[in-house]
């Protein structure tokens, strides 16, 4: 792909094209398309379902919502082959049943983690990949390629980088994605994690969602640039940017970066620029509201990924606006939307995973003493 | 609303907290506070709530998320004349910028032979019981024990807040200061707080949350509570526990323990941090050296076990110590 | 020379290590090395020496002078498949590393409910007496021993240097490895090592390293050659002490300790940490608990004062435990 | 001054020149470029006579080599205000009693050290500044404006911007120049300091001493770009580039980074490009020999700072050939040099300060129990 050798201009932002631009998305079926739109309802649902559930009492502990920023998610995840590996962190819940659900979002032998491992995580039950040791998006699983984060912003860029050492030593071609909002890019890891892997042109790709803001910080007191993605120029690396509210574009800048990544070229950073629905999580809503300006909210969700994309497959024909409308959930809060505004295999496949979660036990309590040495196991 | 009838409105410990900040940074226009959020947003937790409107974004700094920097540059800014207050966002993320304190801060005066001072507090919500896993969770303070030149407080109420972060804002010195977020806002623990001079708690003090003459229970922080409730619980069964509030650990005050287990001859440690070469074992070690003729039995601590703290409540609850836990190692050593 | 002959030869402390590295390079083609100069240059002290040459710098790689960076990569290492030696140039720059090794590589077995190990060793020269003032003398193990998931080891001798790190590098879990500087290149105590399998010292099992009758000394590292040298001393005036090495921290022999207790019913830790919260605490909280009807006299602790390392010789002298502190506190001891 | 505005541009390499140039250099006067030379041989002398010193045995511990980077040390500072603020580390042991100098070499009123005060430290008496109670270049001064660093790399660039925030809220001018070497720049707290500093503009001034070697690792292997000053892009400020052997260009780029910094504008790295004389410490001078390629040591020899800059002034005409062969020190290791290679005001100023070390008093033993805390003062 001629793109990626040039970085700068990949990294403007592409309007979807009835002629050939030469750009990944290119390479996408009309299935594909409605398989992208079908996974950001997924996302969506996933995450005002859990939000309803906590209004219904159903479920305790702090929200990070992906509300409006699922295109990151769906558009990167897409890109990857199963083989490779990432690392979700507090914003990216979806992230763990999302990859590589493209394999068929019912096949066991997919890589991921199933709608019902997830929920458990998110119940805090015995099913969950961690056995709810570690809370909300601190799980992984070695055997789906997931990297189980810590909570420290940026921690796991070197171990992802670590990860990805030993695959090419083992002849292997993953790469990795981490997933990191803006704020996390101040951290001194970050900076020992991508200088170490484009020293050794690692494929290390990672993405920042520039939601501008990290908790109640406005990104201006985090990072000096105009672009978050500018800081791939301190290790001569490129640092594409796109439009986290289209996951097309995201799809054609994740793909360059990992067609980059894998061709033996190193890490780059993907920024996607997007914005947050709701407070930091759902104890800050109120807060939010306050250090927030008045119109960004509004603003931001003008440009729903789901209203996104389905204008895209409007205008290129794949999709009927009657069609479009028949599941109206862009553009709204989860206060406003229902089931409804959703297709029926969304609702079904979430809910499936949510009544086993709740039925799923609690660990028992002598649990909290094993694993703490790898001998323990015996 | 009288002056004098306001006064006796009762407060919690956050506010204990936030009201040493306002008077301090009132009081000394010197003070410089810096932490992620604790600006526009006021503090994850609102320790900081209000404080940049009243004091400027050039003393009250929203840093980026960079605990390294957020230290070192604290104690540039104390190196230049400044008194630093830090914010750890929790107390858990300590841990990315523990060089600078161990290294840096703790060291300044020591290796400058007394020429640089670093009046700096490193505050954090920290410790257990809240579901908070094992990033949100934590109790290290043994890490900063272990570290010559750093101070190390721990209030469990009101009173105490106050008095000891107005203490330790005021201290020539870099003190590592644990908040016990579960503590923050309960309502039943509210007490009436005094103002300025007359707040301070002095570092170093410790205090006798409940005289009793069976055993000494030496805790600190949360398990104070816990300790308070299993002292209810032994008097039930007709046993007289004393509860030795530590309030900080650098310096200890060790008087009042020995003065303690001179009555009791029986010493109980307990706390929330795991055990091995946690401060419930170094007040055993010091204990059962000065004060090894005055022991009837052997000393015993509850800690947490040396494990994690992992999420789901009942694996939460088996590795914190518990009001239960207390009560039978209590009755196991009165009863040696 | 015959193989007889050669296996009679004896080598130093870094030779042990070195040793240790080679076989395990040889013997697990998955194990891969990281850290600051360790391949062109062979290591700051040469632990690493040729082993880039033999093995190529894929698996025994320069890093960047980044030790969160050298952690996190070998704990992402370890995730998939490898076994990892991570070198700290000195044990002192470990803090600059520390919270990849205490949140990220300590807990994953934990909290990935044993579906990962990481089989690590983090290692590197540590301890005073060198003159290498604050930040080249170190021994900074109880922060580790406070963070569960890791194992903390410390060879006393070329013997255990080899034996200890081959069954470190065959561990499934994160150890921390703390090497005695000053003893790399001790002529005075080189030793006959062996090879493989038969080299391995398990990890938790302690050494008695002098029998004796009056004192059990309980002791790591340098201090092991001090409390022998303090037990030559004892001994001219009547007095036979025991010396145990504990060869590793965590896990702990508690057995051997309690029945050298049982012999002497006197206890005496050295260390040379800090002392507020060091693991000679831990060693007295434990034995004054599950020893306590075995003591006839306080446990006592020589350590490193709680004090930087300060640089010059009769700074340094002060602050770190010496064969006369020792045999003064066991004499007290002896005679109490 | 006009450059500063464009870094790229002012981040060539300048020549000397005889017509006007705008550049820093051109305020200079001849005795300033005199003092300069003679600032040139007293860092070369302090350095081999402490190599000399060793060799007789009345000297211990390792030595960090400035030898051949003294050109970084005394143009950075010549360009400093005496209210400026340093942090010199492990291979800059001459800035300690360099700052300040122009102000007079024993005026007492100077800030910076006293060069007795220096080599109290380095022999470990009590007369050093921190009473020799950490080693080598672990000394600082508040008095004096010197940031007392500790072994860590790049640990004191946060510090460094702590103390010009407080110095701006007072109303000061200060700026603040930190020395690092080329392998600093990956530590994580190096990201975050100056990220911090990017932040708020303030006027830091990251000198990056590149003498391709950290140790025994090459610069390749520790930063990906072809520069080090790259590193500024990721911060979006300049990233000058001197050459190290040049004084006057390392003086030029410096006053540049410094009348940026001061105007307002913030941060900057200024990389010199340099090569170290021997070994990483003496104790790794015969391991160097084997690690280095055979050539390096003569060709950087060759461009010797104090030649260097005795070319420049014969070339405008300030020094005479013949002076300049009077004391010829330059292109000579340490063991060729002798005391009659240097101007005899050198060898005088800096026999004063070791005569006073030797004669200072170790410390008693028990100062070490002293100032762990401060009220231990009272
Ligand atoms: C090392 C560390 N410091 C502080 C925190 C607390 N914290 C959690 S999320 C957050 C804000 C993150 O902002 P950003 O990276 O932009 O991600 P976003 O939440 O906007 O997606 C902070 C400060 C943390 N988790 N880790
Ligand atoms: C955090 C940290 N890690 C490791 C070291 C050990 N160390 C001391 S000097 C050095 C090499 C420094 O290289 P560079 O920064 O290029 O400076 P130079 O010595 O070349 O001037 C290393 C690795 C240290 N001092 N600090
Ligand atoms: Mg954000
Ligand atoms: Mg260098």
């Amino acid at each position: 792909m001629a793109k990626t050798a040039d970085p700068d201009k990949a990294a403007q932002k592409t309007a979807p094209s009835q002629t050939s631009t030469g750009l990944p998305r290119e390479a996408l079926s009309p299935e594909d398309y409605h398989e992208l739109l079908m996974q950001l309802y997924l996302a969506r649902y996933f995450d005002v379902r859990l939000i309803k559930e906590k209004k219904r009492g159903r479920l305790r502990g702090t929200l990070y919502s992906s509300h409006n920023q699922e295109a990151i998610l769906v558009g990167a995840l897409y890109a990857l082959k199963s083989t490779d590996w990432i690392s979700p962190i507090h914003r990216d819940m979806p992230a763990f049943f999302l990859k590589d659900i493209k394999a068929g979002w019912d096949n066991p032998d997919r890589l991921g983690m199933s709608i019902e491992e997830v929920c458990s995580q998110v119940w805090g039950r015995v099913d969950s990949p961690g056995r709810a040791r570690d809370n909300w998006s601190h799980i992984g699983s070695r055997a789906n390629k997931i990297i189980h984060s810590t909570s420290m912003l940026a921690g796991t860029i070197p171990v992802a980088a670590g990860v990805v050492y030993a695959d090419r030593l083992d002849g292997g071609d993953a790469v990795v994605v981490t997933f990191n909002g803006e704020g996390s890019t101040s951290q001194g890891v970050f900076h020992e994690a991508v200088n170490f892997a484009a020293v050794h042109k690692l494929p290390v790709i990672t993405i920042v969602e520039n939601n501008h803001w990290a908790f109640g910080t406005p990104v201006e007191l985090e990072c000096p640039t105009p672009d978050v993605a500018d800081r791939a120029k301190g290790y001569g690396i490129p640092g594409f940017i796109a439009d986290g509210q289209d996951v097309l574009d995201v799809y054609d800048k994740v793909s360059m970066a990992i067609d980059h990544a894998r061709s033996g070229k190193g890490p780059s950073i993907v920024e996607c620029k997007t914005f947050r629905a709701y407070g930091h999580g759902d104890h800050d809503d109120d807060r939010a509201a306050k250090y927030r300006p008045d119109d960004e909210v509004a603003k931001g969700r003008s440009r729903d990924p789901i209203g996104v994309m389905k204008n895209q497959m409007i205008e290129s024909g794949m999709l009927a606006k009657k069609d479009a409308m028949a599941h109206p959930a862009e553009g709204k809060g989860a206060g406003e939307v229902t089931d409804h505004d959703f297709p029926e295999k969304v609702v079904k496949y979430l809910s499936a995973g949510v009544d086993f979660a709740l039925k799923s036990p609690v660990p028992d309590a002598e649990e909290a003493l094993k694993w703490v040495f790898a001998e323990d196991e015996d | 609303m009288s002056a004098a009838a306001e006064a006796a409105v009762k407060k919690n410990y956050l506010t204990g907290l936030k009201e040493a900040m306002y008077e301090e940074m009132e009081r000394n226009p010197d003070l410089i506070c810096l932490g992620e959020d604790i600006g526009l947003l006021g503090g994850a937790f609102g320790v900081t709530d209000g404080l940049m409107d009243k004091y400027g974004k050039e003393r009250v700094i929203d840093m980026p998320i960079a605990e390294a920097a957020i230290i070192g540059a604290g104690v540039g800014m104390a190196l230049n004349g400044k008194t630093v207050m830090c914010e750890m966002q929790f107390i858990d993320f300590i841990s990315c910028g523990f060089d600078q304190i161990v290294n840096m801060a703790a060291t300044f005066h020591y290796r400058s032979a007394g020429e640089v001072s670093i009046p700096m507090v490193i505050r954090g919500p920290a410790g257990g019981y809240g579901g908070g896993a094992l990033y949100h969770s934590q109790m290290n303070e043994a890490w900063f024990c272990n570290s010559p030149g750093l101070k190390v407080v721990c209030p469990s109420n009101p009173i105490d807040a106050k008095g000891l972060l107005t203490a330790a804002l005021r201290d020539p010195n870099p003190v590592v200061f644990y908040e016990i977020k579960e503590l923050y806002r309960n309502r039943k623990m509210e007490q009436e707080l005094e103002t300025g001079d007359d707040c301070i708690i002095p570092l170093g003090v410790a205090r006798i949350a409940e005289v009793g003459s069976d055993i000494t229970i030496v805790t600190y922080g949360n398990p104070v509570h816990f300790s308070l409730k299993a002292a209810e619980k032994l008097k039930a069964q007709g046993y007289s526990a004393e509860v030795i509030d530590l309030r900080s650990l650098v310096p200890l005050d060790e008087d009042t323990i020995l003065e303690s287990l001179s009555k009791t001859n029986r010493l109980l440690v307990v706390n929330e941090a795991p055990m091995t070469c946690g401060f419930a074992g170094e007040v055993m070690a010091r204990m059962g050296r000065k004060g090894f003729e005055l022991l009837d039995a052997p000393p015993a601590r509850v800690t947490r076990t040396d494990t994690p703290v992992p999420w789901a409540k009942p694996l939460e609850s088996t590795v914190l110590p518990s009001v239960d836990d207390i009560v039978n190692s209590a009755l196991e050593l009165i009863r040696y």
